[in-house]
């Protein structure tokens, strides 16, 4: 049987090429794969299209990739932090297109595509400014919206534990949005901190099963990023 | 109640001078705690609201959701044991109280948007009579935009209230006919704690049920340039 | 603090009422709550609408409760099994109404109840005689169901551990429909195996959090039932 | 190949006369195992494709889910092992593989209508030569029907196989040229397995890759009613 788990970041973030769509997880820096957005910068591929909840902070991670020019749009639902400077300069410049979504919708719609679900309605955004250009319908005298799954080429999130099967689990409120990333890739990659044996995780305790799962990486070393983040 | 009493203040150029007090963040904070039913499930938002866990009682039972996949959030951390991977929604460190759990997105906002959280408190740049709600945008054209997940809060809870300063530092009221930021939503909010009162959205409109000492409700009206009605408590700051 | 488990399962049932929703876990007897059915039946409530995804075997669970003449409709995916002569019976006499959903749309349509999604599109059921009075839409150029959340009074339901927050873990594969339907329902009320103390859960581990769950009854008898049935 | 070879049969009414052999049900399930990419995950429907994971070496690693919420289905238990908690979709008491795991039923749901599973492997009462598959509803209207997951799995898995005899047991062919019985999902199968032929659902009909010894593509099509095209292989029973 052929493990999932690939040698070097370099080697899990092979075959990503320019012009795809990332998935990236991660929320302010809890879960955010570090490591492997490195790799991807110097991976080279660019006139990418990123989807995570923040648009980076600092001069790292998402920042990094902006800074770099390789991003040419970029959906999330809190850009704005105190330190998103990069972003914020490519945006009021022009140079970088942004498709602010709701955190839940932005979830859900990310899920949707990992569940094979068309569209759905949902509450949120009703009656504002995010409605612009969306179906709307009164639903038991609600307004809705309909939203559409977000499906990528790539997922790139950040686990605990791996087993060579590509099972998952996570830490803490460093799972956010990986589980459901993980469903909504052509091709998930994980990068965790401690890859075990088949069997070593708890069959109850997995929390993305390796049918979601193409790649996993091991990086060890953690960046303990500040807590200069100011807001969701 | 931790008031701390502040002075009125006064702004000469729009004619609004108070002769009264107001409630200090702390005591506003206190304030929306007491309305918060013991076991209740609830979600504070980012800033002044966060602060209203200060002061519910561990043992009356509020579990504290946070959207970023937390039920039974603690308070922060001891100096020096933050953990980059326990973060309230405003990415500060916190802690987990026992019998708290970790879950996904997905289902974070599961239990906001489907209606499993009894309570959301919301800060505000504008609330209006008919209780809209605009907490995300400040209207400039050229601002970066960010929503999080104050939309999905707003429309989810099941009672969703606004804390807030009741005028803005350049002393517009932040209670408005109708908002002229962007919404966050439409008619959701149930009630509004301030510095200076608390206001229930009715469906005749808003009704002011306390109001902080020393102001009238004609004043109230006069600094929020709206009809507001009720028969408040008088209440110390 | 309040605890959420109560002395037994007449006190668990409590408040059901007829016409009530009543959403019942389980794939076939893995997961079926029954000596909450049991009680439910005791309880006397008719005029009942379930939603399961079987319509109950030989005499027994949900068997039970339709011979006792207190269902009105069922709502499932797979109501014929080898020994589901008595909801057969029934149904050939005209005397329940039985709307089937296939069993993905029904976990989704349940799952949607308990996310406050007002619908979604589907392929699934696309161009069958399931699709029958349903609205479809191309998306993607492949034809989509309109379906609808199954949002219920009470929920059912068969876990193995809870604390008195009504956190809860299940055991293998009777999982299946307990954690979406906890959701989906104004009172949720789990039958465990056990109860632990607050904190002896693993917080990573928990499937189902308590804010989903009102009620908790510990039946630590569980019944052993055959291998008869045949058939998903 | 487990294939034990049986006769053909003689349908003495409707004319029909096999001169050739045709493959068992283990040597059906044997076929499409080999078909199945080491690595894969795979649905195996009930009743004969179930039999399919006895002809799957454990050392492929072709995952077996299971639409109640397994992944890493292993083989029935050793007699006195059943755990009630533990079955498969035909509610057989079964064992879990090591790294195997435990999920609800909304993920197990989105693992196959999210296209997660490389191939599933249905039973069928007729395939049309589009590739439209009924398998849950025999057409008597007066029938109990039940659906359980298979109009998920059918549009849903990457690759849809069809395991069946090629003829009812009244003699008729289960290849249409359109279904009379009600529909599980429309050209939703990818390929299909029976006793006498491979055959594949393409674009331009129905093409068969592989035949049983001793029958020759006229008679496959004379027996089906069909126009059946191809170059076929000729296959040990």
């Amino acid at each position: 049987m052929s493990s999932k788990v690939v040698a070097d970041v370099e080697a899990a973030v092979g075959g990503i090429e320019s012009g795809s769509t990332i998935l990236i997880g991660g929320f302010g820096s809890a879960g955010l794969p570090s490591e492997l957005i490195d790799a991807l910068i110097a991976n080279g591929a660019s006139d990418l299209t990123i989807v995570s909840n923040n648009a980076g902070n600092g001069e790292q991670g998402i920042a990094a990739l902006l800074q770099a020019r390789r991003v040419r749009k970029i959906l999330c639902s809190f850009p704005r932090q105190s330190d998103s400077f990069v972003f914020d300069a490519l945006y009021r410049a022009g140079e970088i297109e942004l498709e602010l979504v709701p955190q839940g919708t932005l979830a859900e719609r990310i899920r949707a595509a990992g569940a094979g679900i068309g569209a759905f309605y949902t509450q949120t955004g009703f009656g504002t400014r995010l409605a612009q250009g969306k179906e709307s319908r009164i639903i038991d005298g609600k307004g809705h919206l309909l939203e559409h799954p977000i499906h990528a080429d790539f997922a790139l999130i950040r686990a605990e534990l791996a087993d060579p099967l590509g099972n998952l689990t996570y830490r803490k409120s460093a799972r956010n949005f990986g589980p459901v990333m993980a469903t909504a890739a052509r091709c998930t990659i994980a990068q965790v901190s401690r890859v075990v044996g088949i069997g070593e995780l708890d069959p109850e305790a997995i929390v993305t099963p390796g049918i979601f799962v193409r790649r996993v990486v091991c990086t060890r070393g953690r960046r303990q990023a500040g807590w200069t983040e100011s807001a969701a | 109640m931790h008031a701390r009493a502040q002075a009125g203040w006064v702004d000469g150029e729009r004619g609004m001078t108070s002769l009264g007090l107001r409630r200090d963040r702390s005591a506003m904070a206190a304030r929306v705690a007491r309305d918060i039913p013991n076991g209740s499930y609830v979600n504070l938002g980012i800033g002044l609201p966060t602060r209203i866990a200060e002061h519910l009682n561990p043992e009356r039972g509020v579990v504290l959701h946070s959207e970023n996949g937390i039920l039974g959030m603690g308070p922060p951390p001891e100096p020096g044991n933050a953990d980059p991977d326990l973060i309230n929604a405003g990415k500060e460190p916190i802690t987990l109280m026992r019998g708290g759990s970790f879950f996904d997105h997905a289902l974070s906002f599961s239990m906001i948007r489907g209606g499993h959280l009894d309570i959301c408190v919301l800060g505000a740049f504008q609330v209006s009579i008919a209780g809209d709600l605009a907490n995300w945008h400040a209207g400039a054209e050229d601002a970066i935009p960010a929503v999080g997940g104050a939309m999905d809060l707003a429309i989810g809870a099941r009672r969703v209230f606004v804390l807030t300063e009741h005028l803005t530092r350049a002393g517009e009221s932040k209670l408005v006919e109708k908002c002229t930021y962007p919404l966050t939503a439409a008619g959701c909010v149930d009630r509004i704690y301030t510095d200076l009162a608390v206001i229930d959205v009715t469906p005749e409109g808003l009704v002011v049920r306390e109001i902080v000492q020393g102001w009238t409700l004609g004043e109230l009206c006069r600094i929020s340039r709206l009809k507001l009605r009720g028969n408040p408590v008088e209440v110390a700051p």
